[in-house]
């Protein structure tokens, strides 16, 4: 698809860019940064994550799952121990607990798994720079002046390499 | 164990026609023995049903498999005294003995007769007739043994050795004798001559009284040891027991008089330690002072020979003061039926006879004679010659006037001391003919080894009591190919050319002794085969009048005016003491795994032979429980780890007899030393008895340390609620101010299930319990329990599920002694159970504490949280050498490596009287259920049954004034209630002298005797 | 499998999947397999109805021989003994040769001397009898295949269930129809249970539920701490069901 | 101006070109004396196999254990693994909730070594079972025996326990790992750039991507610090749990966390500073971290010192003769010498770390620290074994000696270990790539003075 790469040195650039093209409408940006970068979420106006929920879910159904396996499994063969109840509450809470926090942790993988997932190859505009230590900007822009006035844009704005796909 | 009702003639209980192949019989238990015999907790769901189903052949009649049946018959060679059993016999093989309610020791055994089972599948029983050539032992055909050996009894001169024998088989050994012109000498290495002979003297009666120890209300012990190994433990023990009736106010002071403080010695409430062998002075002093405030006809016949032997003139002498010596004689004087014992095998010097005649005296004055001593008869023990007629004999077949030397259970070359020389005249004798069932000491020096039946493959009788006659029938098939004693006697006499016995086998030999019997006393009435089969299937039964003579014979002329030795001046070298032991008695018990591994009543030692002595004899020698010390006489020396031991005179060195076998079996061999090479065999001049105490002998460090397991870790128990003993004054007291609900149940909500109407509970009685350890026995029997052998034990794996710990707690003097009982207490509130991962350990409704070997995983969590630790964990699969493994009871898994085990209460009996109680549509009765250690208590200690019967006899005893729970305040609710020990001895106010942290710090690393040498 | 098992079953299946990793792959699952399939089969003790009254057939020795070495199900026995021939044919009762059995805890098998009781005449024409005969004149027992064999480590007394009116057929299927006898019931542990939990129906039989209902326990002082979470009566289980669920009633 | 958080001197700042380079260089270059230390650790891995196979055959007798010393050197050394493991989550979890930023350069090594630690410590419950073949009975699944395990048990609990914190560990340590193993793929080419490209997931760092990734790395952040703290409470009542004198107490649960930590943060410090040598990261981990490090060694120290004078208070105070005489022998019985050696290592010797010079020092800090792992192995075997030789009935009383196998299975738990953990010094960065450069990146920002 028709868009111009462009790949920046620092942070402080890169956010520059991203403010400066939503400014001029283009909302369609894929960024790509070697570190981990609230300042480019916020610049690009990502709101929160929804990994969260996933980990929600996963500690309640961890929960109910504990408080099912030790209550049914201890009426399904009553059997006493030290005088001590069929149902031992108590007792059992330790295990609710390990399994909330365990379906907690599994859960929120699978979200990260799911929100991050994305067929076998990397897409066409990532370059292994942006492993090392340059941020990349990608924005769809139709070819003929729409495109020029973007590559000034992002080299005003120190995009230290820019191309363009047509 | 007792589903099939007592029947007669065991010979047909063996499953497949015997033969002698071990292999074809394993075959046959494989599929018969089903439940227990295989290894434990394999996986879950149905093994692959590969193996064969075998059937009998010809089903003996009357025999269900898979049930038990029961044959009632006697054991002659199990301790001192003959003792009448029932033989639970499963599927052809017997697999456990329980004591027989209709003979004199009324259903209760020892532990030597519960290891019986043991000697009968010993794997080194000669398994067929073997020749002596020189490449060894080669096997034989019994034809040609037999006609080698009647060859032999041919030729003349010839001499049969058997231990004392009553009732048929005496008579039959002397015709044998006559028939074939035979010395037939009858000999027991642990005799009652000089007590006999004393009798003799005093009232010209060659008889043993009786002594009525349950009637007696002042008791002094001159040394026998008499509820270990002495005269009838098990029925003595009972009667000393029933004597001690504390909830009703009656309890026999008894006082210990000796060197050492034995089995029985640590029973008394007052311990008067004389001298070795001076306990005649101590006799004769207290029977003078006695006589003097009696003043009566009896008193006045004695005086002038009682006159010399003033309390102060034995001072010195016996180390006892004068004025202990007149307390002793004022409250005998003062009892209504007071009671002395002679001295025993321990107290057996070279004045035996002497000693026997004082303590006579004694009871003679006091007036005990006649009436807590009784000459009713009622004590039958075999005759035998001396120990001097042996010396005699030994003498003669050195000189090469025995040609023929046939030894017939009797085992010489180890009970005669080396000093008499037996084994070189043995070498003397040209043909030694062996019927013993072991190759021991004597067999291995036979040219011919005539392997005989056990007792219970063999037919027999015994006189135990005048008119009563115990009959032993074989109770199973021969384990090996042997035959019964009396028989190759009968085939070698007939071999031999004589025709006096016109019998078959020797079974119609005693039937017809029988028959005589029968027309003897009823010309009429019953017919004799129903009279034969009641009394078979009873055990015995009366073969005519009671005792005709008179119970109190006058003193005699001789013995009144009888001369003994002055009191001498004081000896100070050390002294020796030889004692049989409950476990070995005279050694016959040394090559049973059972009672190697049974950990000595006094000492708790096991699998080992130890030298007693007091700490300030061991303190300069630098010497400490383990170390090697070498003791020695002018015959001879042993070296054995030293056991220092509170009980016992500093000037005195005790050893342990019957062990330090040089033949026998691989469990005895090599085991500990035999104290007989101490013994010079000097003998009592009047009696002829052995003397096995009064030697002289220097101890000498050797700077060694040894290996000596002691099965307990500290012998205080700091004061814990464990061991519990109240002065008797405090115990009556308790009782007046006890007032006993019997509505009230001793049971909560979550000891058992509500639901349930049984809550399995347990009384165990520390006042009669006296550490015999018949219960401990009882229970390897029952359970499977496995031996695991000296080492295992030094690291404390040993498998008793049951232990007799022994506490020794502060007196005003001296101290006493506690033997506690443990064993699983079946808690209510267990701590056991809820930390096991997958309730292996769990709750039954009827508040037993379950352990289920097949579902446990072996985290050991269980034992570690066990207060009481009494859970013990399978280190390894431990095997049983064939035919061992016949033993094992089917109804009990045998549990293999990895696997966590305890006390069940016996469960396997309790589900076997509620599947029996269901079939009537009841509920188990009270005493229906008897746990295999409850079932053998000589004392009957141990009480079992249902705690939710308010009524039931285990309820009742629990709510006793004397009650009390096992570490009570950790809140575990056992279902184990121990009554307190009484004792007549002032006891301190609150304190335990070593008892507290002091005595932990002194023994502390001297744990379980792991590491003995640290001490 | 009571409904307590279903639903406690139910409950792990959320964990199952993470429980294999742990408990050794496959191991878990075909121990849940053979429980559907045990579960599946009409081998459920309670649904079977009693035995018919026989009526021969007119199956002949040959025919029986025939099937027994025809039969798919179990182990070809030494003697090709047909049970069905024995009961249905001949309408021999089973005690006849298992006798024994209600008052033993272990299933009597016929001593050969039994078998020849018969034999010694009856059939000696048939090549298997003669062989039957060669094992009696050498004094050989026959080695049958076995067939049902709990485990060392459990229990098993016959005379208790055959008291609490358990026909054999619960246990040992239609022997009577069988050519060649199989093993029926899986002898699994929670095949035990399926009857061992059944509600206790009312027997004329004395079982435990009887028993407290006749002799009923005297009250206990009830030391539990009163937590208004503990159901009390879960522990009160004792004789509620058909047989014993305690395991020390079958494993000590 | 945010103040530095690493205080490497301005110009000599590494670029984060040469943060990807540097941390992943040992990846790429080979190091003869690694192979032979593998061997070694395979050897002793290899001996221990033997040991236990022999135990499985022959019966848990091989080891020393008897009677009323049930556990031993297995369950010790078990107990010392898990408080290994403490230290890695902590640091990860705990110190970055509180945005303590010296974590960023250890992080990964601790985490790693706490997932290494619990395949320790787990296979010790294993090998102390007396029939391990059947440990599935501990596992909740519908078996025909319709029994379930009992979780009432302690037992249980550690198994629950023990088996999230291993999961949550691995989770955290992955996730942490995936943009690092990104950088190795398009570093490298061939069959490892395929490895790498398939553990990083497709990461391609779009700010989407981290997005997801900071949000969920701050949750297991929030659930993995109760969990670390809930871990070594259930191991400690495997023990408190118990009836056994010395054992059966309250303050073990807090007693066992400040102990893990402690012996955590020590084993950290005994593993970063030869590593930091051998790798050569003296530019990413320095004395800074060190000095932090040892200032929290120093402080459990004295939590662990506190546990240990109030375990005698209250059993002093709790006036119960059978927990004095406990107490009293644990001091001056048969395993005293253990106990001095506890006391001495943990409580002493950290006391030099008042002292900046020794916290500054490489030397002085991996002596102590050695000693300190010492110390707290035999803080376990002190109360598991005194406690169990001499419990309530005095006649039970016995000693307990470990046997060669134990040993021999001890020593190999540490070459296990190690064997994973120079696997993973070899195979993965040892210092999180993504957070070096994250800060240095923000350095950078300021240097340009933007």
């Amino acid at each position: 698809m028709s868009g111009i790469l462009a790949q920046f040195e620092t942070l402080g650039a890169t956010r520059q860019a991203i403010e400066r093209l939503r400014a001029e409408g283009h909302s369609e940006l894929d960024v790509f940064s070697p570190i981990p970068a609230p300042e480019l979420e916020e610049a690009l106006g990502i709101v929160a994550s929804p990994v969260g929920r996933w980990a929600l879910i996963g500690g309640a159904t961890g929960f109910l799952t504990a408080v099912a396996l030790t209550g049914l499994t201890a009426l399904a063969y009553p059997l006493v121990t030290q005088g001590k109840p069929i149902l031992s509450w108590p007792a059992y809470f330790i295990i609710m607990f390990e399994m909330t926090i365990l379906f907690t942790g599994l859960f929120g993988f699978l979200g990260v798994l799911h929100h991050t997932r994305r067929p076998g190859r990397l897409s066409a505009h990532y370059r292994p720079t942006f492993s090392v230590d340059r941020f990349g900007v990608f924005v769809r822009a139709a070819a003929g002046s729409d495109q020029r006035d973007v590559e000034a844009l992002l080299r005003s704005t120190g995009a230290v390499e820019v191309e363009v796909s047509a | 164990m007792n589903d099939g009702g007592v029947r007669h003639d065991g010979s047909g209980a063996a499953g497949p026609e015997p033969t002698g192949d071990g292999a074809t019989r394993r075959e046959f238990l494989k599929v018969l023995g089903v439940a227990g015999a295989g290894a434990a907790a394999t996986a879950c769901g149905p093994p692959d049903a590969g193996d064969k189903l075998i059937s009998y052949l010809i089903p003996p009649e009357d025999i269900i498999p898979g049930t038990n049946v029961t044959y009632a018959t006697v054991l002659t060679g199990a301790g001192p005294e003959p003792l009448g059993v029932h033989a639970t016999v499963r599927d052809g093989r017997v697999i456990k003995l329980e004591g027989n309610p209709d003979s004199p020791n009324v259903g209760r055994l020892s532990a030597l007769a519960h290891s019986a089972l043991q000697d009968l599948y010993d794997p080194d029983r000669v398994p067929g007739p073997r020749r002596r050539t020189e490449a060894g032992l080669v096997e034989a055909s019994w034809d040609e043994a037999i006609a080698a050996t009647a060859a032999a009894v041919a030729a003349g001169r010839t001499v049969l050795l058997t231990p004392p024998v009553v009732g048929s088989a005496a008579r039959f050994y002397q015709e044998w004798a006559e028939a074939v012109g035979a010395r037939w000498v009858a000999w027991e290495p642990l005799g009652l001559e000089a007590q006999r002979t004393a009798q003799r003297i005093a009232f010209d009666r060659d008889e043993i009284p009786t002594y009525a120890l349950e009637r007696a209300d002042r008791v002094v012990c001159f040394g026998a040891d008499f509820l270990g190994t002495w005269l009838g433990p098990v029925e003595l023990a009972g009667r000393f027991v029933s004597g001690r009736f504390v909830d009703h106010g009656v309890q026999a002071k008894y006082t210990f008089v000796g060197p050492r403080l034995s089995l029985s010695g640590l029973k008394a409430d007052e311990w008067l330690p004389a001298r070795t062998g001076s306990e005649t002075l101590v006799a004769l002093a207290t029977a003078r002072e006695v006589a003097r405030r009696k003043a009566d006809g009896r008193a006045a016949r004695v005086e002038a020979t009682l006159a010399p032997f003033t309390p102060e003139a034995v001072e010195e002498a016996s180390g006892i003061t004068a004025e202990r010596i007149r307390d002793l004689a004022r409250e005998i004087a003062g009892a209504r039926s007071p009671l002395a014992l002679p001295p025993g095998i321990a107290g057996q010097g070279v004045g035996a006879t002497d000693a026997h005649l004082a303590v006579a005296l004694l009871n003679y004055v006091s007036g005990a004679h006649g009436d807590t001593v009784r000459f009713d008869g009622a004590t039958i023990r075999g005759r035998h010659v001396p120990y001097a007629a042996m010396a005699g004999l030994v003498r003669r077949m050195g000189a090469g006037e025995v040609e023929t030397l046939i030894v017939a259970g009797s085992n010489p070359a180890y009970s005669m001391p080396a000093s008499s020389g037996f084994a070189e005249a043995l070498a003397a004798v040209p043909n030694v003919i062996s019927l013993n069932p072991h190759l021991d000491e004597t067999a291995t020096a036979a040219g011919w080894v005539l392997p005989s039946h056990h007792e219970l493959e063999a037919w027999g009788d015994a006189l135990v009591r005048p008119g009563y006659m115990a009959i032993a029938q074989p109770v199973m098939q021969p384990v090996f190919d042997t035959r019964q004693r009396e028989d190759v006697l009968l085939q070698m006499a007939a071999a031999a050319g004589s025709d006096a016995f016109d019998v078959e086998d020797y079974r119609s030999y005693f039937e017809s002794v029988w028959r005589e019997l029968h027309g003897r006393m009823y010309g009429a009435g019953p017919s004799f085969e129903e009279w034969w089969h009641e009394n078979l299937s009873r055990g015995g039964g009366a073969v005519g009048p009671g005792f005709p003579s008179d119970p109190a014979p006058s003193l005699t002329a001789a013995a009144a005016n009888y001369r003994f030795a002055a009191p001498g001046g004081e000896g100070d070298d050390l002294t020796l003491v030889t004692y049989p032991t409950v476990q070995f008695y005279d050694g016959r018990g040394a090559n049973r795994p059972w009672m190697q591994e049974f950990p000595d009543a006094v000492t708790k030692a096991v699998w080992n032979a130890w030298v007693e002595i007091h700490p300030d004899t061991a303190e300069p020698l630098g010497v400490e429980t383990g170390d090697l010390v070498e003791v020695r006489t002018e015959a001879g020396s042993v070296t054995a780890p030293a056991y220092v031991y509170r009980g016992i005179r500093v000037d005195t060195v005790a050893v342990p007899l019957g062990q330090g076998h040089t033949a026998y079996g691989r469990t005895a061999e090599g085991r500990g030393v035999n104290a007989l090479h101490l013994l010079d065999g000097s003998a009592d001049e009047r009696s002829g008895a052995l003397a096995f105490s009064g030697a002289a002998v220097t101890l000498t460090a050797t700077g060694r340390s040894g290996k000596l397991v002691v099965m307990q870790g500290h012998d205080y128990d700091e004061d814990r609620e464990i061991s519990e003993i109240i002065h008797f004054d405090d115990a009556m007291a308790a009782v007046r101010e006890h007032h006993v609900d019997l509505t009230a149940l001793v049971e909560a909500a979550y000891d058992s299930d509500p639901q349930s109407p049984y809550r399995w509970g347990m009384t165990i009685d520390l006042n009669a319990c006296t550490g015999c350890g018949a219960c401990v026995t009882a229970c390897y029997a029952e359970n499977n329990l496995p031996v695991v052998g000296e080492d295992l034990c030094d690291q404390g794996r040993e498998m008793s599920w049951m232990q007799i710990m022994r506490y020794f707690e502060e007196a005003e003097e001296g101290f006493q002694t506690v033997h506690f009982p443990t064993l699983c207490q079946q808690c209510g509130d267990a701590p056991c159970e809820p930390v096991c991962p997958v309730y292996a350990a769990y709750h039954t409704a009827e508040g037993l504490n379950g352990q289920i070997y097949n579902r446990c995983v072996g985290t050991r969590y269980c034992a570690n949280n066990c207060p009481y630790k009494v859970r013990r964990f399978n280190w390894f699969t431990y095997e049983r050498p064939y035919p061992l493994n016949l033993q094992l009871n089917p109804d009990v898994t045998v549990r293999s490596k990895g696997v966590m085990e305890k006390c069940t209460f016996c469960v396997q009996r309790i589900n076997r009287a509620k599947l029996d109680a269901k079939a009537e549509g009841r509920l188990v009765a009270d005493g229906e259920i008897q746990t295999a250690c409850m079932q053998s208590c000589p004392t009957q200690a141990i009480v079992f049954g249902n705690l939710k019967d308010p009524a039931s006899r285990v309820s009742r005893i629990a709510k006793g004034s004397r009650g009390y729970r096992m570490l009570d305040e950790l809140n575990t609710r056992p279902a184990v209630t121990y009554l307190k020990s009484v004792t007549h001895a002032a006891l301190p106010a609150g304190g335990h002298g070593p008892g507290d942290a002091h005595g932990a710090t002194e023994s502390e690393p001297a744990e379980h005797g792991a590491a003995a040498e640290h001490e | 499998m009571t409904l307590r098992h279903k639903l406690a079953a139910g409950a792990s299946i959320g964990l199952v999947g993470a429980l294999l990793v742990v408990a050794g792959l496959g191991r878990g699952t075909g121990e849940a397999a053979g429980q559907e399939s045990g579960e599946a089969t009409p081998q459920s003790p309670l649904e079977l109805e009693k035995v018919k009254p026989r009526t021969p057939t007119g199956q002949t020795a040959e025919e029986a021989i025939a099937a027994h070495a025809t039969a798919t199900e179990g182990p070809a026995q030494p003697i090709p003994f047909s049970h069905r021939f024995h009961t249905q044919e001949l309408l021999m009762q089973c005690e006849y040769c298992h006798g024994g059995t209600e008052s033993s805890a272990i299933a009597v098998v016929p001593s050969l001397e039994l078998c020849m009781g018969c034999h010694r005449i009856v059939g000696a024409q048939h090549e298997a009898i003669q062989r039957l005969r060669g094992y009696w004149d050498q004094g050989q027992p026959v080695p049958w295949e076995r067939i049902y064999k709990t485990p060392e480590f459990v229990q098993f007394p016959h005379r208790a269930h055959i008291r609490s009116q358990v026909e054999c057929e619960e246990c040992h299927g239609k022997v009577e129809e069988m050519d060649r006898v199989y093993q029926f019931a899986s002898l699994k542990m929670g095949w035990c249970l399926e009857c061992h939990w059944a509600a206790g129906e009312d027997t004329d039989v004395a079982t435990d539920r009887l028993l407290v209902e006749r002799y009923p326990p005297p009250e206990t002082p009830d030391e539990r701490q009163p937590i208004g979470l503990y159901p009390r009566r879960l522990d009160q289980q004792y004789a509620a069901n058909r047989g014993p669920i305690d395991c020390f009633a079958c494993h000590y | 101006m945010a103040t530095a958080e690493i205080d490497v001197p301005r110009e000599g700042l590494p670029t984060l070109a040469d943060a990807n380079r540097d941390i992943s260089r040992p990846i790429s270059t080979p190091y003869g004396r690694y192979w032979i230390l593998l061997g070694i650790c395979g050897a002793l891995i290899a001996a221990a196999g033997v040991a236990w196979t022999i135990q499985i055959r022959d019966g848990m007798g091989v080891a020393g254990i008897n009677n009323p010393v049930n556990w031993g050197v297995y369950i010790v050394t078990f107990v010392f693994w898990v408080g290994i493991a403490h230290s890695g989550t902590l640091i990860s979890a705990v110190l970055y909730l509180v945005r303590s930023g010296w974590r960023t350069t250890i992080n990964r090594t601790a985490e790693a070594m706490t997932i290494f630690a619990v395949m320790t410590a787990g296979l010790f419950p294993l090998i102390h079972l007396g029939r391990v073949w059947y440990f599935y009975y501990l596992v909740p699944y519908p078996s025909t025996r319709l029994l379930w395990p009992n979780f009432r048990s302690p037992l249980v609990w550690d198994m629950f326990a023990i088996g999230t914190y291993f999961t949550i560990s691995l989770v955290f340590w992955y996730l942490g790992l995936i943009p690092d193993l990104a950088v190795l793929r398009d570093r490298f080419t061939g069959i490892k750039k395929r490895l790498y490209g398939a553990f990083s997931l497709g990461w391609q760092g779009t700010v989407r991507d981290w997005s997801h990734y900071r949000r969920l790395y701050l949750y297991l952040a929030g659930i993995a610090t109760p969990l670390v703290l809930s871990v070594h409470s259930v191991v400690s009542w495997d023990f408190a749990m118990g009836i056994v004198p010395g054992w059966h107490s309250t303050i073990f649960a807090p007693y066992f966390v400040a102990g893990a930590i402690f012996s955590g943060i020590a084993m950290v410090i005994t593993i970063t500073i030869p590593l930091r040598w051998a790798f050569g990261l003296e530019k990413y981990v320095t004395t800074y971290h060190f000095d932090n490090m040892a200032k929290l060694l120093l402080l459990t120290s004295l939590i662990v010192g506190y546990a240990y004078g109030m375990e005698y208070f209250l059993a002093w105070f709790s006036a119960d003769p059978i927990e004095q005489e406990s107490f009293r022998w644990r001091a001056t019985g048969f395993y005293a010498g253990p106990f001095w050696i506890m006391v001495f290592c943990n409580v002493v010797v950290p006391m030099s770390l008042w002292f900046k010079r020794t916290r500054n020092s490489l030397k002085a800090l991996f002596v102590i620290s050695v000693l300190v792992n010492i110390g707290m192995w035999y803080e376990r075997f002190v109360i598991i074994v005194t406690s169990l030789a001499h419990e309530y009935d005095p006649s039970a009383w016995q000693v307990y000696t470990p046997s060669l196998t134990e040993l021999t299975i001890m020593v190999g738990s540490f070459a296990w270990f190690f064997f994973w953990f120079l696997l993973f010094a070899k195979t993965l960065p040892t210092i999180s790539i993504a957070e070096v450069k994250e800060h240095l990146a923000h350095e950078h920002e300021h240097g340009n003075g933007h």
